[in-house]
């Protein structure tokens, strides 16, 4: 059996059902590899884990995978199971933001640590600056959760529709008190959740046949979590996932994301996060080589 | 006999040299090329390689000549520092393609380093300004060193850019974001770090007087003083923001829960530490307890008070910048060493912690020399 | 004649034990003694017999186990609350971190005497003990002397009317111990204070006192109380008289029989 | 035992001074999202109503005693220690490698202490990096460093307790340079007449006398130690350990766990501190320390 | 006489300045002086004329800023290396956290001396001081004079050559100090042992030494040295001696000579 070592972003939960599901059910061992899931958390950057040699592939946010290649780290996208954005700016209807209008002058939540360029791309599109003032927005440094909503330190915060969404419900906001603002419906989405390995190792054709079985395996393991929501949901609780109830809305949230599970990229939506990136000057040159359809191709015939 | 005058060090380097010259090839680079002469590819060191073996040779060699101390310092220094100089500056383009004797080399550069601190330290100087000097220098050199060894092993090995960058190129980003770090500084130094150092070492102080005052406080007091002190700060910091925002009141709280315990320890054990003869002394004068306490078990508490003053500048530091991960407004250093991170730009997150390195240092060296002053009588202090 | 003064210190049965890690010590055992107001009364005793115990019972430093002690009428307690007496330790107790002057100021700042009057008394006590030109001086900066006579000076700022004083001239030498046993007589003369005094030296002893008190080792008794028959006035010379030199020999005789060497 | 019983009261009414002052504070600080949230529902309820609401949310701002009390309860005595969800078995996680950490620490910050009071070399030129490495903030260079081990194969219990050590080794490092500096210079003089060696000094003298500022080092020292272990967590994936515990807890605001897990933090701290305490007490009494 | 044999302690315009805060203190200013071997020499002068800072030269402690002084023909550094002497200090300084007995030990642990000899020793050393009783005691359970009698027991367990003691009987009563003094010259005789001794009391310094260097303050200088004509077995009663008595008057007339009050 051939071993890999998957990075996630996040901690263990619905969001990474995919890859659990085919670890328990067995798909990984199917193609005869024994694969290891190392859950992240808030200061796990995975870009350093694979780059440190912790991991043979990692789930990224392109953004964040393309930042890293431009220090240096020659990351490459291998599959895409999001096709859409899960996040949005979630902010109560009695407050005073009721469209992008009245973002002047306001306080948002935004988290950083890489997942705060769509946020930037957006406002860069608004062309509303961000250091504060009358004609500016605030940000505000959002940490785990959206107590900064509830203790009214913003007028809005980031949420993901799997995740912080379903907490501002849990806390007693209806749906109808609230105004979301989502990436993907506005057209402002960057690539959310892919699967991302090391140019230089691709080069060698054994590890590009495991990529390309880790990616059929992974894919068959999104298809079952999207086909059976609950189950994966138990899935994810057995390997320490935390409140079921979470998991199973976030499950069936998440395969909203997932569209069907066949993992190719979408080239316009990666144009549109490099060009994005680039305005922003988080990276200095249009990248080249960042993602290859060959493995979703063999994988997925 | 007394013409030689042998150190580890030197021998040690003058060995290593020696080592490396028989091991042959530099870089692989050099290794390629001397595979293949007819191709003439450019490699690390093509004309200094000689000339760096000579000066660590020599430099080591003419060290150990009976030369008068300041003397064998500065050959050691010029030596060695030129050997590292050149090490690093000619593995620049070449990173990652380093051999044995690239870092056998680097390593009796950094003996002779060591060997030319030790020497300094060893100088007893008459005039007071040179002991100053050689206070301010002598740290410096041990810290160039670091810096070439971290700049040197990062290049010659290859050490990928977003795990740990070189330092130079730290520094370059230093130079080219000095308004960002002013600000950041501006934000948790002077605000979080001064102000919940100020009132978490004077709460922790007075905590240690009422529970050194009423008897009954202290036995419920201190228990519960050091339940407070491991509320761990990845606990404590959301919370802290969820009640007093987001800005740096939040952090300065952190810093206060922080840096509480250490004094209330340390000032508790400073005041049991005055002798038996001198309380009896003050209470032959029928001396109250506040009096007992300002002129007597305080002065002989100074010693434990700064040492918990010393201790806790730098806690608060780590405080205010860990408890910055928790939400903030977009400008503070733990701010920016976390989003930087996120964003690859590992230059910043260095950049950041050089300055808060350095601030650390100013401020724990401003207490050693208020420590110094308060507590003169001290034997530690008078030389023990 | 001394037992219609109104007592100063009167003990009855006294007796103190110490709990030490291998078993008690009985350092004082049964003591009798009244002292009167205006005494000066000198302690004498073989080494580890209960002196400095004695007088750190009647300074309320240590609690007695058996018996019962006044001082001034009072307890112990109450008279140390009340700044009965001023205490010169067998060691010199000085504060490093103050100058000797500091070190002399600190009871005067502790009852919170005016400024002037402060430097008036340092003054006058350091010149007293002869460590004029020594005022900024650090204590570790002082001889063995030199520190023992800071610690004298302090007590005497202290201006109490009763003074303990244990072994305030063991370091000195002859000469200044002459001059410095001379200079308390007058004080006392001239201010009427009670005194308790020990002192390893016989001829001390009895040039100084109005009464010797001999004391015997563990547990610490007091086994001769001798009256001087020496005259008030006390010029040094005094010391060759026989009267003298009679007393003198009474002391050495209760003193060695506390010995368990006989030579 | 009687100086326990004697403990026992102040602590107990403390305890209940501060309960109460909690209890208020919980209301105060719950009561604002309570009134959002009853006008969003259009409630009007009574004031002693609207008190038990502000004391019994799910995810209050900050939970009322009881609440802590009971989710401390359940998740201590009632699940098995070996479970997942056993406040125990984190606790225990976390002390293993805070214990590991801490010796680590303690030899290490004494080691540095011996050398910068013997060797010129270090004195002059070592203390200004290791101020320098105390300002590093851990929590960026936990990753780092966890990688960096993981990448050569160190991963487990070492990597948080190597985090723990970092964080502990200072105050034992700075007590110790000040208490092997103490001994009083008649001391060291006597020692010189005998022409001691520095290691007999070290042993003999310098050592005995640093025993009172190495306890109360090595007290701050325990309690670092647990801070590190618990921040060592995070970037090892935080799969146990209260520090698991706490970021699970913030991750979905349950803030009832992540009190919860703090007491048990503290508990665990105060235990660890009263036991250094306990140790520093009976050192000073088999050396004959005199009471005070 | 003591010419010819080798001098254990030899200074020459010996000198020593200490710097402090409000100015230098000329603590020893000239200083000439060679001690033969078997020699008893005391050193008597007022309290801070440099008695103990002169010790502290020879013992390497304190280093002259002018002229030199050699030890057994070494430096004093070299010959502290060797361990050429004991001290007894002017304090007691023993160890707070050791009991007497391990305090005595503390030399002989440092030398190295099998555990069966130590005990010998300790055993022998703590008779000799009479604190037989006492070895497990902590040095704070101790009075004042057990204190110092436990170092100077300290002292004697090391054994060394040349003997440095400063003030060692200083905080002794007439009897115990009669006793260790005359233990002390049967010691000195039976072991030909050279002793630097420091002391205030002058019939001790006449009764003791062979030598008695009479020093006087700011800067300390020595002003008399007088060879004592007394024979070396010496019974306590020749204290009453006419000889003895103009020693004595000699040494308190140089003594008084160096002091600023006349009386
Ligand atoms: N460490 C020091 N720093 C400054 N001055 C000092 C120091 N030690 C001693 N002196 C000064 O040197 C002089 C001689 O001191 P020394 O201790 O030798 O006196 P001594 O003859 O032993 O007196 P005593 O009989 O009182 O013990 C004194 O005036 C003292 O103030
Ligand atoms: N704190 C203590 N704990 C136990 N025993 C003590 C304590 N203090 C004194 N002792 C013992 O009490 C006895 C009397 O001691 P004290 O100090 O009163 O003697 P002293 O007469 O002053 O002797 P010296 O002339 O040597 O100073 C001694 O045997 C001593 O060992
Ligand atoms: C510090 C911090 N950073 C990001 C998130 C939000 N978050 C949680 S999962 C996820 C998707 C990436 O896997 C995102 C963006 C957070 N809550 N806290
Ligand atoms: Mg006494
Ligand atoms: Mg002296």
């Amino acid at each position: 059996e051939d071993k890999v070592t998957l990075q996630l972003k996040w901690v263990t939960q619905a969001q990474f059902a995919g890859y659990y599901v085919a670890k328990d059910k067995g798909f990984y061992k199917e193609e005869g590899l024994d694969v290891e899931i190392k859950p992240g958390g808030p200061d796990i950057a995975p870009e350093q884990v694979i780059a440190g040699g912790g991991a043979d592939v990692i789930v990224d946010w392109m953004a964040g995978a393309l930042a890293a290649r431009d220090k240096g780290v020659a990351l490459v996208n291998i599959a895409q199971p999001f096709k859409k954005a899960g996040m949005e700016l979630a902010c109560p209807k009695n407050g005073p933001i009721k469209t992008e209008a009245d973002f002047k002058g306001r306080t948002l939540g935004v988290w950083f640590f890489g997942n705060e360029y769509p946020f930037y791309a957006w406002m860069n599109k608004l062309g509303l600056k961000t250091e504060g003032g009358p004609d500016g927005v605030t940000v505000l440094k959002q940490s785990f959760d959206v107590q900064p909503l509830i203790q009214k330190q913003a007028d809005c915060i980031s949420v993901m529709t799997y995740n912080e969404y379903w907490q501002l419900i849990d806390a007693g906001y209806k749906p109808e008190d609230l105004t979301v603002f989502n990436y993907s419906a506005m057209g402002n989405d960057l690539l959310e959740d892919g699967l991302y390995t090391l140019q230089e190792k691709l080069k060698d054709p054994a590890f590009e046949d495991k990529m390309v079985r880790f990616v059929r395996a992974s894919m068959k393991g999104w298809k079952y979590a999207t086909e059976n929501n609950d189950e994966a949901a138990e899935i994810v609780m057995e390997n320490g996932g935390q409140d079921e109830n979470h998991q199973k809305r976030m499950m069936s949230e998440v395969a909203k994301l997932i569209d069907n599970a066949d993992g190719k990229l979408i080239p316009e939506a990666y144009e549109r996060t490099a060009k994005a990136l680039l305005d922003q000057k988080i990276i200095t040159k249009q990248p080249e080589g960042a993602y290859t359809t060959a493995i979703t191709d063999k994988a997925i015939k | 006999m007394r013409a030689l005058k042998p150190s580890w060090q030197a021998v040690l380097a003058v060995l290593l040299c020696l080592i490396a010259l028989a091991l042959g090839a530099m870089s692989t680079t050099e290794m390629a090329a001397s595979a293949q002469p007819s191709s003439p590819t450019a490699y690390p060191y093509l004309g200094i390689k000689g000339l760096m073996y000579g000066l660590a040779v020599v430099a080591a060699l003419l060290s150990m000549l009976a030369l008068a101390p300041a003397l064998e310092a500065l050959v050691l220094c010029v030596g060695s520092t030129a050997v590292a100089l050149m090490l690093v500056s000619g593995i620049t383009g070449f990173e990652g393609t380093a051999l044995a004797p690239y870092f056998l080399l680097l390593i009796a550069a950094w003996l002779l380093g060591w060997r030319c601190v030790a020497v300094l330290s060893s100088i007893k100087p008459s005039q007071r300004w040179i002991s100053t000097l050689l206070r301010l220098v002598i740290p410096a050199l041990f810290g160039a060193w670091i810096l070439f060894l971290w700049e040197a092993i990062t290049r010659g090995a290859g050490i990928p850019f977003i795990l740990l960058p070189p330092p130079s190129a730290v520094g370059v980003r230093i130079a080219n974001t000095l308004p960002v770090l002013w600000a950041d500084i501006n934000q948790t130094i002077f605000r979080s770090v001064l102000i919940g150092y100020a009132l978490g070492c004077a709460s922790g102080f007075l905590a240690a007087i009422l529970a050194d005052r009423f008897v009954f406080l202290r036995r419920g007091l201190i228990p519960i003083g050091n339940m407070v002190s491991a509320l761990p700060i990845i606990g404590v910091a959301p919370i802290m923001v969820m009640w007093f925002g987001f800005d740096w009141h939040s952090k300065a709280a952190v810093v206060v829960i922080m840096t509480f315990f250490p004094m209330l320890v340390n000032t508790v054990a400073g005041l049991a530490a005055s002798g038996h003869m001198e309380r009896d002394l003050m209470r032959t004068y029928a001396s109250n307890y506040w009096q007992t306490l300002a002129k007597l078990r305080l002065p002989a508490a100074a010693p434990f008070i700064f040492n918990a003053l010393k201790i806790n500048s730098t806690l608060a530091l780590i405080g205010a910048i860990v408890a910055e991960f928790f939400g903030t407004p977009v400008v503070g250093m733990g701010f920016r060493i976390s989003t930087e991170v996120g964003r690859m730009n590992v230059d910043m997150v260095w950049a950041e912690i050089a300055v808060a390195a350095l601030a650390g240092s100013v401020f724990y060296g401003v207490v050693a020399l208020i420590e110094r002053a308060a507590t003169f009588w001290h034997p530690s202090v008078r030389g023990g | 004649m001394t037992a219609v003064k109104p007592a100063v210190v009167a003990a009855s049965k006294l007796g103190l034990t110490f709990q030490t890690n291998d078993g008690p010590v009985q350092a004082l055992s049964n003591v009798d003694l009244s002292i009167g107001k205006g005494e000066f009364v000198s302690f004498i005793g073989p080494s580890g017999c209960g002196k400095t115990t004695f007088l750190r019972v009647i300074a309320d430093l240590e609690k007695p186990t058996s018996g019962s002690i006044t001082v001034n009428g009072m307890t112990p307690e109450q008279a140390r609350e009340k700044r009965a007496y001023g205490y010169v330790f067998q060691a010199a107790a000085l504060f490093p971190w103050r100058t000797i002057e500091r070190n002399v100021a600190l009871p005067l700042e502790i009852i919170g005497l005016p400024k002037a009057e402060q430097t008036e008394r340092i003054r006058r006590t350091m010149e007293l003990v002869n460590l004029a030109g020594f005022e900024k001086k650090y204590p570790w900066q002082l001889s063995g002397g030199m520190q023992q006579r800071a610690s004298i000076a302090r007590a005497l700022a202290f201006d109490a009317d009763l003074l303990l004083m244990d072994e305030p001239f063991g370091a000195l030498d002859e000469i200044v111990r002459d001059h410095l046993n001379e200079q308390l007589l007058q004080l006392w003369a001239a201010t009427n204070k009670t005194i308790c005094f020990v002192t390893h030296s016989i001829p001390e002893a009895v040039y100084l006192s109005t009464r010797i008190v001999v004391m015997s080792p563990r547990p610490g008794r007091v086994t001769d109380v001798i009256e001087s028959t020496l005259p008030r006035e006390r010029p040094l010379d005094i010391r060759e008289t026989p009267e003298f030199l009679a007393i003198a020999a009474r002391v050495r005789d209760g003193l060695r029989a506390g010995h368990s060497y006989e030579d | 035992m009687d100086s326990l019983r004697s403990k026992i009261i102040p602590v107990t009414t403390i305890l209940l001074v501060i309960v109460a002052i909690w209890y208020v504070g919980a209301m105060a600080m719950n009561a604002p999202f309570q009134r959002d949230m009853d006008s969003r529902n259009n409630a009007t309820p009574s004031t002693m109503e609207f008190i038990g609401k502000t004391l019994s949310q799910a995810k209050p701002t900050l939970p009322a005693p009881h609440q802590v009390a009971q989710n401390f309860f359940e998740n201590t005595f009632e699940r098995k220690i070996t479970s997942n969800r056993s406040l125990v078995y984190h606790a225990w996680v976390t002390l293993s490698s805070t214990l590991l950490g801490f010796a680590f620490g303690t030899a290490l910050g004494i080691v540095i202490a011996i050398g910068i009071v013997h060797v010129t070399t270090l004195d002059r030129s070592l203390m200004p990096w290791i101020i320098a490495s105390q300002t590093i903030p851990i929590l960026a260079i936990a990753p780092m460093v966890i990688v960096v081990l993981a990448a050569i194969g160190i991963t487990g219990l070492i990597p948080k307790a190597l985090i723990s050590t970092y964080l502990s080794f200072f105050p034992v490092a700075v007590g110790m340079v000040k208490g092997l500096r103490s001994p009083e210079l008649m001391h060291l003089d006597l020692m010189h007449t005998y022409n001691a060696s520095r290691s007999q000094i070290f042993w003999k003298l310098r050592v005995p006398a640093s025993v009172p500022f190495l306890f109360a080092s090595m007290k701050v020292a325990v309690a670092a130690s647990l801070v590190g272990a618990i921040v060592g967590e995070l970037p090892t994936g935080a799969v146990a350990g209260i520090g698991a515990k706490l970021l699970a807890g913030a991750y979905y605001s349950q803030t009832i766990e992540i009190w919860s897990a703090l007491v048990a933090g503290s508990v665990v701290a105060a235990l660890l501190v009263a036991l250094v305490g306990l140790a520093g007490r009976l050192v000073d009494r088999a050396m004959g320390g005199r009471p005070a």
